[in-house]
Parts: structure tokens; C-alpha cells; sequence
């Protein structure tokens, strides 16, 4: 097949009585077979949001999303075989009553999986989350990390298409979890397996998925390959900062030791036309440079970027550019504030 | 009072109201699990319409039924007034508000994540309510076995639709009213005692049964 | 002692008033026989009763039976009965005293329109009763052991015994029964004050309805407080003086009900009647 | 019928079952909250005892009432027998196995996390429990709300605790009773429309008194 | 004071109806104010469980358990006044219907705080984990991350003096997750609370914690500083290892790269006199040294220190001692499965 697995144009998704404004807006997401794909983004930023639309479970109020090659929202009956392939493990999983073999064998059964072919499937899947034999056990009084694992092998029975994973190995101990990582990509490599998961662990996510997703308030956040600097953070106890370039400071609030990677939202770094430097202050995290290139996109955006040994991208809306003095190779400032510096994780 | 006839009332109340349990089971377990999974407006009215249905008594419902199935109401044609079906028939009527409402409390209980979990691991939208009765399965059980206990406790509906006619529409509850009636209040408490301890072997047949079959 | 007392014509009800008492709030619990409560007779002859006495006569409705047996238990201090036999097994065990007739009426033989077994025509009303019989006619009865039922199985015994079949014992109400006869379309025996009081709703029609044996007499009793020690004795003799004086009779007489028509006919005065055990 | 009858029935209906229900639920929620919060030998007996419990008609519990409250009766110096008071202790018994069975089923409904939260927060074991009622507030209401519903609208204890005695203890349902007795089928009809209509009112105040309080 | 906050004596634990014999068994325990503990431990290992003993939410099967010098069994009067000092926040926290601001008063309504002072401990405590202004939000629709850091502030508005947490930063974003580790530590030096948190994260329990527990079957695993290890991991796909020294390998299952710590359980090593080479096979993870130390401890067991440039600790049963042939400073053969080395966590 050379159809996208996931196809999605224009998403949106909002809860119909949210507690506050959140919606989720994808311009543009295409997912292939065999493709890993990690959710990252702070808290709220709608990992679980995207992955309950990626599993079917909630309906996009708006856009296109097309599941290889067809709308799994035509009928209840497409919907359903959408489901058949793409199974989500939440964050955390919900265990029907009885024992864990019950667990393993509810997915099997709806899909008329023959009864004598389940036990096998079942003791496979266990044991690729490592608790072998344990098919008898009731599902109550299991440990937070034994009930992800449960879930885990309870869609990995299923043999699924698409995998969709909330948070998969927050609670799993660290040695299994590295295990997981391993099965999960060679099961992906094997089978063409898709894999879409969210993490709050960077290294986790760079580790284990070709493509990484960064979202933020329901948005998807440009970096390429720019805007993510690691380092070894120091602090002062009231602000903590890395030097990506030697001199080149990033400086972030909070006492962080360790070494860090650290992101800065595009829409959140303000460019200033070098000649009005006394409005950028003196402050932390003004960084002077050139722009090296400029890009206008469809959505009304215009992408600059500016090198000054270290390559940002910011956003600027297309309205504001003429006045804002900002041109190719012309000397710029940035400034952004510390507390808009996000920790995407920690990294070895 | 003859054995004979005690056994006979037994029978159709067993038979009339464990037929009236179930049909109302069929009824209002679905409309509890829609009640119970759903949103939407106007929800909250129907909910209180059936709690406010619950207060009928069984008097005006026997009336309401007798309107209807009288020989010259509309459904006089059936000829059903005074035979068991008219006393199933409004049995029916009566506990399925009990049922809606101890079905609706009992399916809330169940995590609403059983249900997505249910879906995303290929359950049609079926399958996914029959997991969700399955996880509520001894509270639904509760819920059936409390309208059959209204059932056959009830007397007004019995009395109005079937007539207590002896030996066709007599059960132990129109039985125990009759000998009240003639002042044979020994018997009629020797009557409910009998009609008790049946109740107790059902409900503990059919709770062992379920609890056996897990 | 009162429980031995005599009732002699000469009592009034003014006899068993004492003064002081009267100053308080007396009441007096009756347990009556349906079709007094169910008419509306009793409404009326309580509130000339207290106008009169000063006594509130409160009442509990319920079959023949219950009422005796509530008598027995304690919770009623008369007793309104018109089943002749049951009352005399209630005297005889000395829970009641003092029995009096005070009113009666007519049990009425009624069918379906049309009278499919010819029942109007017969001279007696065990005749009455074989022709449904014979022409297998379903015939609806109380079955209840009230007053019309007792009275019912008088009739039969006199006609040979009830049908085999289609004889349906409803166990309840003469209300109720009447419906179930109309469904079923059979005859049933019913008291005349209930029957025309549903005739509209019934779609029965009297079909025979006169003699001696159709004759529905209504009594009141004192429960016997040497038998029932918290029976109220004084009230419940004010209330039999009450029913059998000229000012109660004439309330009886004058008592029409919503069915239009004199329902009861006064009866303490009438001569050849039983006037006690 | 008098107006003033209706409302003077209306009244004793009310006045009786709700005082009913309240009672009822004094004992009842708190012998829920034991149940559903405690693991136990012979709970599952005690919940059949429940559920049969429910299967006791009006008439046997009158019955039983009746035996214990007569004038000659262990209970009879009480002088409560045919008062709006032996109603309402009559009704009592009929509704508590209802709202006892809505009620635990309705606190099964709560997290278990929910007390544990309530106890490592610093409640004591009485506050735990009473989180535990608050957070099942909506289903214990419509379990309150069942109990009322079913005493308001029963008629035997009513008739022979209540005696159905016009101005004391008569009650919309006794008065529906006799009236259908005379074959006032109509006015029967009508007053339960009354007494619907009254239930109605009543879970709505009461529903929305709740939520509003929110 | 001088009492220890927390003073454990041979605590024995199992739950009443467990599907598997798990109990808890700790010889000895203390904990004083202001120290910071970690447990850390594989899936199923009691960390959960070990805390809600120390929550006293459930009661030790046997053994002492005194907290602040006195024993919060002794009635349920104790165990009030033990709770409302020791607040635990659960890995999946649980958060009363109502608004967020419902739930942070709670506490401080069964502790009588009066009315006027609540809005303000509220909002410190929402302020300490980021969400200021939430207090009006209802608790529904939270994503997994808003939720525990809710759980968090209202264990936080408490002061409690001792603060218990179950995987905190488990669903929270690293950068949050680091600042949060800033304010526990902050509080903990000025108001001298006590914490103890478990983690799958092992950098995270070096980084905050005094001190480390190291739990493994209900029983904690002594290290000392040994049989824990570090190194940058290789990986032939099948196995991974790492050679903390030049020339040793550690070697464990499954493909796991980057910087990882593991320990092994002393109790799964086994000892061989070097005489018996030829038990030991070719295969991976075995070490010659020699007996460096020995003790005997009341529990039956031999400590043996083995040192082969790399000092592990081992146990041996008193009872099989004099068979095995060892004795100090005899030359012993080491050996354990890849399969008994646990991933600890990653460092940086
Ligand atoms: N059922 C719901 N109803 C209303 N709002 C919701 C619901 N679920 C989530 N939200 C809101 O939507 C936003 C995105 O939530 P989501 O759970 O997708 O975040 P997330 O990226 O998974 O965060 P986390 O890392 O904390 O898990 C949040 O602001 C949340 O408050
Ligand atoms: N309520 C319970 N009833 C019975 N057994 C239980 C219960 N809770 C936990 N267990 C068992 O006790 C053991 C320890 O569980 P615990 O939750 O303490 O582990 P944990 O160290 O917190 O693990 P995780 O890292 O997965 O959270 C596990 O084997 C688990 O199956
Ligand atoms: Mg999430
Ligand atoms: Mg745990």
C-alpha cells in the first residue's frame, strides 16, 4: 500500500465543555507504516487529546482525517474497522473485571480470533512485557507498573496496525522500560507496525521515534531541527540556564542541576531590528544575529530565521512584517522570557 | 385454605411476575445503559419523569390498564382483562422505573474508561455496552431482583387486572389480601412468610448462579 | 356491669352520656361493613351523632370478617356487620353484646343486558340461581366471606349447591365484582346501594330482585368490655341509641347517596324483625 | 369529594411519607456506607436479607404492624394504631430495603481512592464518610427520593395502620382505594394524576434544591 | 526533638487477599525531619505499599512502627493525629467532585484553618506547581499531568511534616518535574519536612534524595555503595552491557543504549571457590576475586565482600557457609544471570 497510515489536514478538536478554551489544531500530519512518532509538550498540551482522535474514540469537530485511505468517520461500521487496527493504551489503562488472561483475550474474542489460537497469543504477549505465566492472576491488587504492563500486552495481543500509547512506560520501571523500547521497535521493524506515542521523557522520545511532535496549547510547534539546545544547567537557586555555545547563555527559572534539553516556542521569541536595542533591555535571553532566511506559509505566518552562532526560528504574523523593519540579512535582536523556556527532558 | 390452592398462587406469582421481571429487565437495562452513557439534553427530565413514575400506585396503574383493556377500551379486543397476561402487562409498567433508576445507579458505578477501553480494543458500540453490563453485572443483577420483588409483592395490579379469580388469577399477594378481608390475619401473615422465603431461595439461586458462573 | 347490661327500649342515647365525660373529647371506633363507609351514610350519621353527643365516631371500613376480627383485637369499640351468621358466632363468644337491627336493603340478582339464561321471570331467587345453572351461564362471586357472600351461599345451598364450572370467586369488593361480571359478562348477587351506584360503569342489569330471601339487614353491636377491656362501652351504646332512635332512623330513610334513590330502609321500629339475639 | 378532603389527604400522604422517607434514610445511608465500605463475613447474607426484604407486601407488613400495635397487642399501650404515626412506622419498614439497596449500590459508585484521599487528607473515619455521601450525593438523593416515592404511593400499610379514617388518616392512596371501591374510577384516576403530579414537584424542588446548593 | 520521625522495626506487610504472596518485610528503618528519601525498585517491588504504611492507611501486620515517638495504632484518636501530620499523594490521584479550590480546602477544613486564611494557603500552594488563578476550575476534564500537580498543591497547602509521594513527577513534564523537585527540596531545608518519594527515576532519587531505598520483592537490597554500576551502554540487539571498568562487562537482556546505572541483588549472585571453574561455564557475568570481608547477621545470612577490582556484596545462608568451601581472602568465582541485573535508571 503507499497510502499514509494517518492522514490529517486541518484537525481540530475541542472539548464540547471544557473547563477552559483548549482546542487542538493540527494544520498538517501525514504517519506511514512502520513510522514511530513521539507526542511531546508540557502538561495540557494535548498528547492525550490527539491520541484519543488518532484511536477514533473522539471525532475531529473540524479538517480531514483520513485512515488508510478512507474516512473512518463515514459509518459506525468504518469506524469500527478503524478501531480494529489502531489500538491506545491510556495513561492509565482500565482493566475489565477477572483475570488478566480475561484481559488479554476481550480483543481476540470480538475479533473472532479462534479460540484455540488465544492462549498462545496470550502467553506471546505477556512475555514481551515480562510477566510470563501470570494468565490466572486477577487484575485487582496488581501494582501501577504490573497494570501498565497488562495493557500493554493486552493491545500487543491484538497485533494492531497502529499502536497509539499514552505515556507507555511512566510507571514501568526503568530496565523494562528500555526493554519496552526495544520491543516496541523491533515489533514495528518486523511487522511495519506504526507507533504513535506521547512521553515527558526527551530522551525517551529521541531514543525511540523517528519524528518528534512537539505540541503546546493544542498547537503543533515548529523547531526542525532549531529552538533545542542540551547542556549541563547551573543555577543560582532563583534561575537555572545551560550554555549551548560557549558564552551563549539560555537562561530558564528554577534551581535545575543536570544536563537538560530545553525548547523555546517559536511564537514566544520576540525580533526587534537591531537599531532598537535599548528596547530589549538588558535582561537574560537577548541574543543578537541575522536573518538567514524567511518563509511565508498559508496560515498567515512568516518564519525567519536568525543565526548568531545559534539558529532560532521565530513566527511573526504577515500583517506585522512590513512595519517591523525585519528583512533577509538585515541585523536582528531576540528576546524571549525566561519562564517561556520549556524543559523537554533530561538527556544522557 | 387448601395446600392445593396455596401452590397454585404460588405459581402464577412466581410466574406472573418473574415473566413481568425479566420482559422489564429487557426494557430498562438498554434504557439504563443509554441513560448512563449518554449526555444530551433533556436527559436529566427523563430521569425525573421515571423517578417521579415510581410513585404511581399500583391502584392507579390497575386503573390506567383496566381503562385500556376493559371490552369497550381500546385494547378491549385483546380480551386480556382478568388473566395472567393483564396482571404480567401491568407488572411490567409498574417496576420499570425501579429498574431504569437501580440499572441507571448501578451502570454509573462502572468506570467510564471501560467503555473506551472497550472500543479501542475493537468492541463495536454493542459489545462495548454489553462489557459495560458485564462489569455492573451483580448491581444489574440487584436491580432485576428488586423489580421482581416489587412485582410480587404488589397487590393493586394484581387485584385490578387479574381479578383474583380463584383457581385462574389468584396469587399469594391477592390471597393474603382476600384473607385479610375475612378477618384470617394468621393466615395471611403464614402467607407472606411463604411468599418471603420464596423470594429469599430465588435471590439466592439466582446470585449464587451468577457469582458461580464468573 | 355494663358487659351484662341490658339494653331495654326505654334507653336513650342521652343514658349513656355522662356529664363529665362529655366536657372531654370522647370518640368511639367503629368497625363497619364496606357499604356503610362506601355510601356516604356514615359521613352524614357521624356528624349528627356528634352534633348530638359530642362524641366523634371514627370508623375503619373493611370487609365483615376483618371488622369482627378488629373488634376481637381490640381496635374498634362497635361493630357494624349484615352477615347474620358470622355476628351471632361474634355474640355467642362474648366478644359482642347489645345487637341491633337498624337498617336494611335488598341484595339484587344482576346479569348481562339481554339476560342470556332468562333469570327475570323466576319466582324465587333460588330458582333464579338454577337457571344460570342450568343455562351454564358463568355466575361471578365474592368469595370474600362477606355479608353478600354468606348470603350468596344461603341462596345456592337452597338451589342445590354452586356450578362446577364457571363459577368465579373474585375475592374482592362488591365494586370489583360487579366489573368482573360485566367483563365475563355473568350474573352476580350485589347489594342494591352499590350496584346502582356503578351501573353506568358496569353495563349490568337487575334481573331479579325481590323476596324475602334477597332481604339485607344491617346491625350494630357494643364490643363487650368484660371480653375486651379497652373497649369503649358507654360510647358504643350511645351509638346503637343514636342509630335505633327516631332521629337516626330518619337519617337512614332520608339517605339518598349519589345514586338519587333511597338506599336504606330504617328499621329499628319495624315490627317482626329480629331485634336481638 | 371536597376539595378540602383532597388537600386534607394530599397532606396526610405528604406529611406521613415523607417523615417516612427521612427516617428511613437516617437508618438506611449509614447502613449503606457500612456496607459498601466494609469487607465482611456474611455481608453478602445481609444483602439477601435486603433484597427479600423488599419482596414483603404492604399488606404482611400491616399485618405484622397491626399484631404488635393493636390495643391488645405487646405495643397497644402506645394507642398509635390508627394514627398517621403508625403509617409513617409502617412505611419506614417498607422503604428501608429499597433505599438500603439504592443506597449501597449508589456508594459502590465511589472510588475507593476516595475515602483513602479523605484519610490521608486528615479526615477522621466520620468525615471519610461523609465524603464518601458527598460524592455520591446525586444517587443518594434519587435513592431517597425512591424510598418517598414508594411510601407515597403504597395503600395497605396505610389502610390497616391508618385505618384510612376520613379526616385522621386518610391519605391520597386510601382515598384512591375507596373511591375505586365505590367505582369512582374517575376520581381514582384523577387523584393519582394529583399525587404524580405532587411526586413530580417535589423530586424537582428537591433535585434542583440540591444541585443549586452545589 | 530528638525522636526520629519515623522509627520501623521488623514491619511485616501482606495484603488480605492478594493474588500473589507478596508481603513487605523491612528489618529496620528510620527517617528524621528534613530528610528525603527515595524508594526506588522494579514494578511490584512495595514502594506503593511501603507508603501507605507510612501514611497509616494501612496497619503493619506485625513489627513496630513509631512516628514521632509514639504508635499510631494505639487508637484511632493516634492514628488521626498521625494522618493529619503525614499526607500522601497517590500515583493516580483521586480528586473530589467540585472545583480544584474543593479540593485544596479539604484538608484544611478538617484541620479548622479558619475561613479567611484557606484563599491564600490555596493559592500559594496552586502557585508552587504552576497553576495560579485554577483554583474556580473544575477538577473534570484535567489532563494527567493537571491533575497530579492538583493532588500535589493540595497536599502542599497542608505544611504537612511529612510529605509522602507516589511517582510525583511521573506524568509531569520534565521541566515542571525539575522544578518541582526545586520546591520539595526548598521546603523540606526551611520547614524541615520530611519526604519520602518513589520513582522509576533513578537520576531523580540521586538528585533529590539523602538517602536511597532499594526495594526488590518486598525486601529492601542492601548495596552499600556496591553492586550498583554505571556506564554508557552497548548493545549487540540481543544484549546489552556496560563495562564500568575497562575489561568488566556487566552484561543484561534487551537492546538498550545510552548512559544507564544498574544494581544487582546480592542475593542473586551466586559464589563458587575457585577451585569449581568449570561450574561457572563461559557465559557472561562472571567475576574472580576474593573474599574481602565477612559478617554475619542475625537473619541467618553471610555478607561476603568479593573484590575483583570491582567490590560486590553478596549473601550467602549461614547453614550452606561451611559446605561452600569460602572463606576470607580465598579466591572465589562470582556469577548471575543477565536477567537478574536491573536497569535502575538512566543518568546523565
Ligand atoms: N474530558 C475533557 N473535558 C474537557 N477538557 C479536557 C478534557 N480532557 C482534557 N481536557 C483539557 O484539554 C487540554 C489538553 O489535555 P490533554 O489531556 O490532551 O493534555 P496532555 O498533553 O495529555 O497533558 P498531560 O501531559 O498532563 O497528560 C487540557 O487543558 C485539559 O484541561
Ligand atoms: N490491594 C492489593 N491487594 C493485593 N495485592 C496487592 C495490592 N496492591 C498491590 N498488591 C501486590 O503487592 C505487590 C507490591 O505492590 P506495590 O503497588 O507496592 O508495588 P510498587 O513497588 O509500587 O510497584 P510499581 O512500581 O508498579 O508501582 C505487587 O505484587 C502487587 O501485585
Ligand atoms: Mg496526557
Ligand atoms: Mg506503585
Amino acid at each position: 500500500m503507499t497510502d499514509a497510515v494517518y492522514s490529517l489536514q486541518d484537525v481540530r478538536f475541542a472539548y464540547p465543555r471544557g473547563p477552559s478554551p483548549f482546542s487542538l489544531e493540527l494544520d498538517a500530519l501525514r504517519l506511514d507504516h512502520g513510522e514511530i512518532l513521539a507526542l511531546v509538550g508540557p502538561n495540557g498540551a494535548g498528547k492525550t487529546t490527539l491520541l484519543t482522535l488518532l484511536a477514533f474514540l473522539n471525532r475531529p469537530s473540524g479538517g480531514r482525517l483520513i485512515f488508510l485511505g478512507r474516512d473512518p468517520w463515514q459509518d459506525e461500521t468504518r469506524a469500527l474497522q478503524a478501531r480494529r487496527q489502531a489500538v491506545l493504551v491510556t495513561h492509565h489503562p482500565y482493566l475489565f473485571k477477572g483475570t488478566i488472561s480475561d484481559n488479554l483475550a476481550f480483543g481476540l474474542e470480538v475479533r473472532d480470533i479462534p479460540e484455540d489460537e488465544r492462549p498462545a497469543r496470550i502467553g506471546e504477549a505477556l512475555d514481551l512485557v515480562e510477566l510470563p505465566g501470570w494468565e490466572k492472576r486477577s487484575v485487582s491488587g496488581l501494582s501501577a507498573g504490573q497494570a501498565q504492563r497488562v495493557a500493554l500486552a493486552r493491545a500487543l495481543a491484538l497485533r494492531p496496525a497502529v499502536l497509539l500509547l499514552d505515556e507507555p512506560t511512566a510507571n514501568i520501571d526503568a530496565g523494562l522500560g528500555l526493554r519496552m523500547e526495544a520491543v516496541l521497535r523491533e515489533v514495528s521493524r518486523n511487522t511495519g507496525m506504526t507507533v504513535v506515542f506521547s512521553t515527558h521523557n526527551f530522551s525517551q522520545a529521541s531514543r525511540l521515534a523517528d519524528d518528534i511532535l512537539y505540541l503546546s496549547d493544542g498547537r503543533r510547534v515548529e523547531f526542525g531541527h532549531e529552538n533545542c539546545f542540551s547542556g549541563r544547567a547551573e543555577t543560582d537557586g532563583r534561575q537555572s540556564w545551560i550554555e549551548p555555545r560557549p558564552g551563549l547563555r539560555v537562561v530558564f527559572p528554577g534551581e535545575v542541576r543536570g544536563r537538560v534539553t530545553c525548547v523555546i516556542n517559536p511564537a514566544d521569541i520576540r525580533v526587534l531590528p537591531a537599531g532598537r536595542a535599548a528596547e530589549a533591555g538588558n535582561g537574560p535571553n537577548v541574543f543578537a544575529g541575522r536573518v538567514t532566511r524567511m518563509e511565508t506559509t498559508e496560515a498567515g505566518l512568516a518564519l525567519v530565521r536568525v543565526s548568531g552562532d545559534l539558529t532560532f526560528r521565530v513566527t511573526l504574523p504577515v500583517g506585522e512584517l512590513d512595519a517591523s523593519g525585519i528583512s533577509l540579512s538585515r541585523p536582528v535582536l531576540l528576546k524571549f522570557e525566561p519562564g517561556s523556556v520549556d524543559i523537554a527532558g533530561t538527556r544522557p | 385454605m387448601i395446600a392445593q390452592e396455596v401452590f397454585y398462587a404460588i405459581w402464577v406469582s412466581l410466574k406472573t411476575s418473574g415473566l413481568a421481571a425479566l420482559v422489564a429487565s429487557f426494557l430498562a437495562v438498554p434504557a439504563a445503559l443509554f441513560l448512563a452513557s449518554r449526555d444530551f439534553r433533556g436527559k436529566r427530565l427523563v430521569l425525573l419523569v421515571n423517578q417521579t413514575w415510581m410513585a404511581a400506585p399500583t391502584v392507579v396503574i390497575g386503573l390506567l390498564f383496566y381503562a385500556l383493556l376493559s371490552r369497550t377500551g381500546p385494547f378491549g379486543g385483546l380480551g386480556i382483562l382478568y388473566t395472567q397476561t393483564a396482571m404480567t402487562v401491568g407488572q411490567i409498567f409498574l417496576i420499570l422505573p425501579l429498574i431504569v433508576g437501580f440499572s441507571y445507579t448501578a451502570l454509573r458505578q462502572v468506570d467510564r474508561r471501560a467503555r473506551t477501553t472497550a472500543l479501542t480494543l475493537g468492541a463495536s458500540r454493542r459489545q462495548a455496552g454489553l462489557v459495560v453490563l458485564r462489569e455492573a453485572k451483580f448491581p444489574l443483577l440487584v436491580a432485576v431482583l428488586a423489580g421482581f420483588a416489587r412485582a410480587v409483592s404488589e397487590v393493586g395490579i394484581a387485584m385490578m387486572l387479574g381479578g383474583n379469580i380463584r383457581g385462574e388469577t389468584r396469587n399469594i399477594t391477592t390471597t393474603i389480601a382476600l384473607e385479610t378481608a375475612k378477618g384470617e390475619f394468621t393466615t395471611g401473615v403464614v402467607l407472606g412468610a411463604i411468599l418471603l422465603a420464596l423470594t429469599l431461595g430465588i435471590n439466592f439461586a439466582v446470585i449464587v448462579g451468577f457469582r458461580s458462573g464468573d | 356491669s355494663p358487659g351484662s347490661g341490658s339494653f331495654s327500649d326505654g334507653d336513650t342515647y342521652q343514658t349513656y352520656m355522662s356529664p363529665r365525660a362529655a366536657a372531654a373529647e370522647r370518640s368511639l371506633m367503629l368497625a363497619t361493613t364496606t357499604s356503610m363507609d362506601a355510601t356516604g351514610l356514615l359521613d352524614v350519621l357521624a356528624d349528627e351523632f356528634k352534633k348530638e353527643t359530642g362524641i366523634t365516631l371514627r370508623w375503619i371500613a373493611v370487609g365483615t370478617g376483618a371488622a369482627l376480627k378488629q373488634a376481637r383485637d381490640g381496635n374498634a369499640d362497635a361493630v357494624i356487620a349484615h352477615a347474620k351468621k358470622l355476628e351471632e358466632e361474634f355474640l355467642r363468644q362474648g366478644y359482642g353484646v347489645n345487637r341491633r337491627v337498624f337498617a336494611r336493603n335488598f341484595f339484587m340478582i344482576a346479569g348481562p343486558d339481554g339476560d342470556p339464561a332468562g333469570v327475570s321471570g323466576s319466582g324465587t331467587a333460588a330458582e333464579a340461581l338454577l337457571r344460570i345453572k342450568s343455562a351454564g351461564s358463568p355466575f361471578v362471586s365474592r368469595g370474600d366471606r362477606s355479608g353478600t357472600h354468606a348470603r350468596e351461599l344461603d341462596l345456592w345451598a337452597r338451589a342445590g349447591g354452586p356450578p362446577q364450572g364457571n363459577y368465579l370467586e373474585t375475592g374482592q369488593g362488591m365494586a370489583e365484582t360487579l366489573r368482573v361480571a360485566a367483563q365475563r359478562r355473568g350474573y352476580t348477587l350485589t347489594d342494591t346501594a352499590t350496584f346502582f351506584a356503578l351501573q353506568n360503569l358496569s353495563g349490568l342489569v337487575p334481573v331479579f330482585d325481590s323476596g324475602p330471601e334477597l332481604e339485607n339487614i344491617y346491625a350494630v353491636m357494643a364490643v363487650n368490655p368484660a371480653r375486651v377491656p379497652t373497649a369503649r362501652y358507654g360510647e358504643a351504646m350511645a351509638l346503637i341509641a343514636f342509630l335505633t332512635s327516631p332521629r337516626g332512623q330518619q337519617i337512614i330513610g332520608g339517605f339518598t347517596g349519589r345514586a338519587g334513590r333511597p338506599l336504606f330502609e330504617p328499621m329499628a321500629g319495624v315490627p317482626g324483625v329480629d331485634l336481638d339475639k
